[in-house]
């Protein structure tokens, strides 16, 4: 009999800490009526979950939690409040029995299912022992890169990250359809704000923000080694982009980096990810089999110093394989994120112009 | 032991944090409750990462505190000019419409 | 009590899936909604990552077989359950789970934009984010529409 | 050695964890925005340097204290920048000081209360 870890440890007694705060926090949530506070609090809540899974040992995850969650999705939300000028909810809802009733009567049968569910940290359970554990133990002799995280999102399950990446552009491309690309948009007059100079922030943000951009580069570049990637990076790329349109205007990002830029690299990044696919296939592999990433006649070519280790010579078309579709993902992404950006703040601006012309 | 007691006193500070951003009054004491709660939050992350053995993840405490920097900055702009598309700190007169 | 720690994760997450449901149904404010629907997607998420935690384990990010780091992971584990769960003499956890859910994040923020946008488009349409006072104003412009055909 | 720095790294970061929750108490109990800013501070200032700093002399001279210096370096270079923009949007939106010697007041209150009674 295999003496298991003691249960209570630091990490099972901080995940339950945080999950005590996470619930707190939702149930302030659902409470409030200013859409405006639930807004900040789900930052917060973002954030907690952001540490809580770092605690469950998901530091990838953790990483885009943290940008996204507390990051993108509160300006997209401050975006939306903006445009519907809905910063308070109505007060009476249409019904609270009926709705707590379901809720109740579903969580209490969720509740009780999950007595069977497998104790948490049961390294025996079925998802833990089979196919996690395969790859756990194939990855390093096939791909080749320390982050397993990596290994199976852009190789083992490629395809479906590529579906994934799509289905972001496709979001994408809707949010502009239904509000614009913003290419008139140019900002108003500040109303009185006379003496409200804002230096120290200009300063500091122009320190900033090539240094957040620097930094996006390092997790794309290093996502096969540690924790980070594609997605991650062209989140941070595109806060950094915000960022300069949050402190020296949108009519200033947009002379820097055009909407019509922005297009052209969303879809210029599903094109390279499926580009490599095609690319192996045309080499004789599989759909995006980075094995044959490189024709084997180029392979013969390449200098023996440059493939390293002759036992894992052919991670060498992995590695490119992994670079090259994280970039895609990263061009998506970013593109992506800065095209929804745009469509919120750029339609802010026309809406207030309406507004006052009216 | 140290550490563990470290993370422990955090998690209270982060509890407080909660509360005050619950509590509100104004919005702008939400605001700093969520910058606060973000330094925070870094620092938790750095030490949980020595606690469990894995300083690697560090990473993600270094670009949470830009972030963080540009949610406030948002948030902040949002309160205060109701846009999120103009350029901060311009005295009027100093920018005007193009059209 | 143990039983009960080990499995205080699955209960946390039903009660925030049904936070979120509760908001979803009750709420008529459109925006509120997607809060709501954004609070239910992480639960999901909490779940699959709850799953693949493995005790004593450490994130999948293989540890180089000669660091002092990994002496260290392995100091206070009993050598029969690295041998037994281990790979090359550390616990790690399942990594399965946590591509899913990244990927799963990132598609929920574009998602999420889309609900914002259509709701922005509806507040154009009807003046208001209210899904009441939005049902009555549609009832009332299709009464139209059949009062003139 | 090492044991010896280890536990001066320990004693640093609980000390710093201690000013973080003095920090949180101030937030918690100050009354207005102002002075709760100042409460956080403690926390972005004094709590995160000597955390860091504690952090630092466990890890030793390596990449993670690089790395650990540059988390310090980006705290430093945000924080007080955001206060500061939090001050002076709170400020800028009407929210005045509650307690102090001086109650800062806008032009036009001063003008009425100071109108005829002495010059302001």
């Amino acid at each position: 009999m295999i003496a298991l870890p003691s249960s209570l440890n630091a990490n099972l007694v901080i995940g339950i800490a945080l999950l005590v705060m996470l619930l707190v926090v939702a149930g302030a949530i659902v409470r409030t009526r200013s859409l405006l506070a639930a807004i900040i609090l789900f930052s917060i809540y973002s954030l907690v979950s952001a540490v809580w899974l770092v605690v469950m040992d998901a530091a990838d995850v953790a990483f885009t939690e943290a940008v996204i969650g507390a990051g993108v999705s509160t300006i997209v939300l401050l975006g939306a409040i903006l445009l519907t000028r809905g910063e308070v909810e109505k007060p009476g809802w249409r019904a609270l029995v009926a709705p707590a009733l379901v809720c109740a009567g579903v969580g209490g049968l969720l509740i009780y299912a999950a007595a069977g569910l497998p104790a948490l940290g049961d390294p025996a359970s079925p998802a833990n022992a089979h196919v996690g554990r395969a790859y756990l133990e194939a990855a390093p002799k096939e791909i080749g890169a320390p982050n397993i995280v990596t290994a199976v999102l852009a190789s083992y399950r490629g395809f479906d990250t590529l579906g994934e990446t799509a289905v972001i552009f496709a979001a994408g491309i809707g949010v502009a359809l239904m509000l614009g690309f913003g290419p008139h948009a140019s900002p108003l007059p500040p109303a009185a704000t006379i003496g409200d100079h804002h230096v120290v922030l200009r300063v500091s943000a122009k320190f900033l923000i090539p240094l957040i951009a620097l930094f996006a580069l390092y997790v794309q570049f290093h996502g096969d080694l540690g924790a980070g990637g594609g997605f991650q990076a062209g989140v941070i790329m595109a806060a950094a982009i915000i960022l300069h349109a949050l402190v020296f205007g949108l009519r200033d990002t947009m002379m820097a980096v055009p909407p019509r830029l922005v297009r052209s690299i969303a879809a210029l990044g599903v094109l390279l990810y499926a580009g490599v696919g095609v690319a192996c296939m045309l080499n004789g592999g599989a759909f995006l089999d980075y094995d044959y990433l490189f024709p084997p006649a180029f392979e013969k070519q390449v200098p023996g110093w440059l493939l390293g280790d002759p036992e894992h010579a052919h991670h060498w078309g992995q590695h490119f394989g992994i670079l090259l579709i994280e970039l895609g993902v990263l061009l998506t992404v970013a593109a992506t994120m800065l095209t929804i950006f745009y469509g919120f703040a750029g339609r802010t601006v026309e809406a207030i112009r309406q507004e006052r012309g009216a | 032991m140290l550490l563990a007691a470290g993370a422990a006193g955090l998690l209270v500070a982060m509890t407080i944090t909660i509360a005050r951003a619950i509590m509100g009054p104004s919005h702008y004491d939400r605001i700093l409750a969520v910058n606060s709660f973000g330094t925070k939050t870094v620092l938790l992350l750095s030490v949980i990462g020595f606690v469990f053995g894995r300083p690697a993840f560090l990473d993600i405490a270094i670009i949470y505190a830009p972030i963080n920097f540009v949610t406030t900055i948002a948030l902040m702009k949002f309160f205060r000019y109701r846009s999120l598309a103009q350029p901060l700190g311009l005295s009027a007169g100093e920018e005007t419409l193009d059209d | 009590m143990s039983f009960i720690l080990l499995h205080f994760n699955y209960v946390a997450v039903a009660i925030l899936m049904m936070a979120g449901l509760f908001v979803v149904v009750s709420s008529s404010n459109l925006i509120k909604r997607m809060i709501g629907l954004a609070i239910f997607q992480t639960s999901t998420g909490l779940l699959y990552i709850s799953l693949g935690k493995v005790s004593s384990g450490t994130a999948a990010i293989t540890v180089d077989a000669a660091s002092p780091e990994k002496q260290a992971l392995a100091n206070h584990l009993d050598p029969a359950y690295v041998a037994q769960y281990g790979v090359a003499g550390v616990v790690y956890s399942n990594p399965l789970p946590h591509v899913l859910i990244l990927t799963a994040i990132v598609v929920g923020v574009a998602t999420l934009a889309v609900g914002l946008a259509i709701a922005v488009r509806v507040r154009e349409a009807f003046g208001s984010v209210e899904a009441d006072e939005i049902e009555v104003l549609s009832r009332l412009e299709s009464a139209q529409a059949g009062s003139q055909a | 050695m090492t044991d010896m720095l280890s536990l001066i790294g320990g004693v640093c970061v609980v000390a710093g964890t201690a000013l973080s929750l003095i920090g949180a108490a101030g937030l918690l109990r100050f009354p207005d925005v102002y002075t709760r800013i100042h409460a956080a501070s403690i926390t972005d200032t004094g709590g995160a340097s000597l955390v860091l700093l504690g952090l630092c002399l466990i890890a030793g001279l390596s990449l993670t204290a690089l790395k650990l210096a540059f988390v310090w370096f980006s705290i430093m270079l945000t924080t007080p920048v955001a206060a500061n923009a939090l001050a002076n949007a709170a400020f800028g939106s009407g929210h005045r000081p509650r307690i102090g010697a001086f109650q800062i007041m806008r032009t036009d209150e001063r003008r009425k209360t100071s109108r005829g009674t002495e010059a302001p």
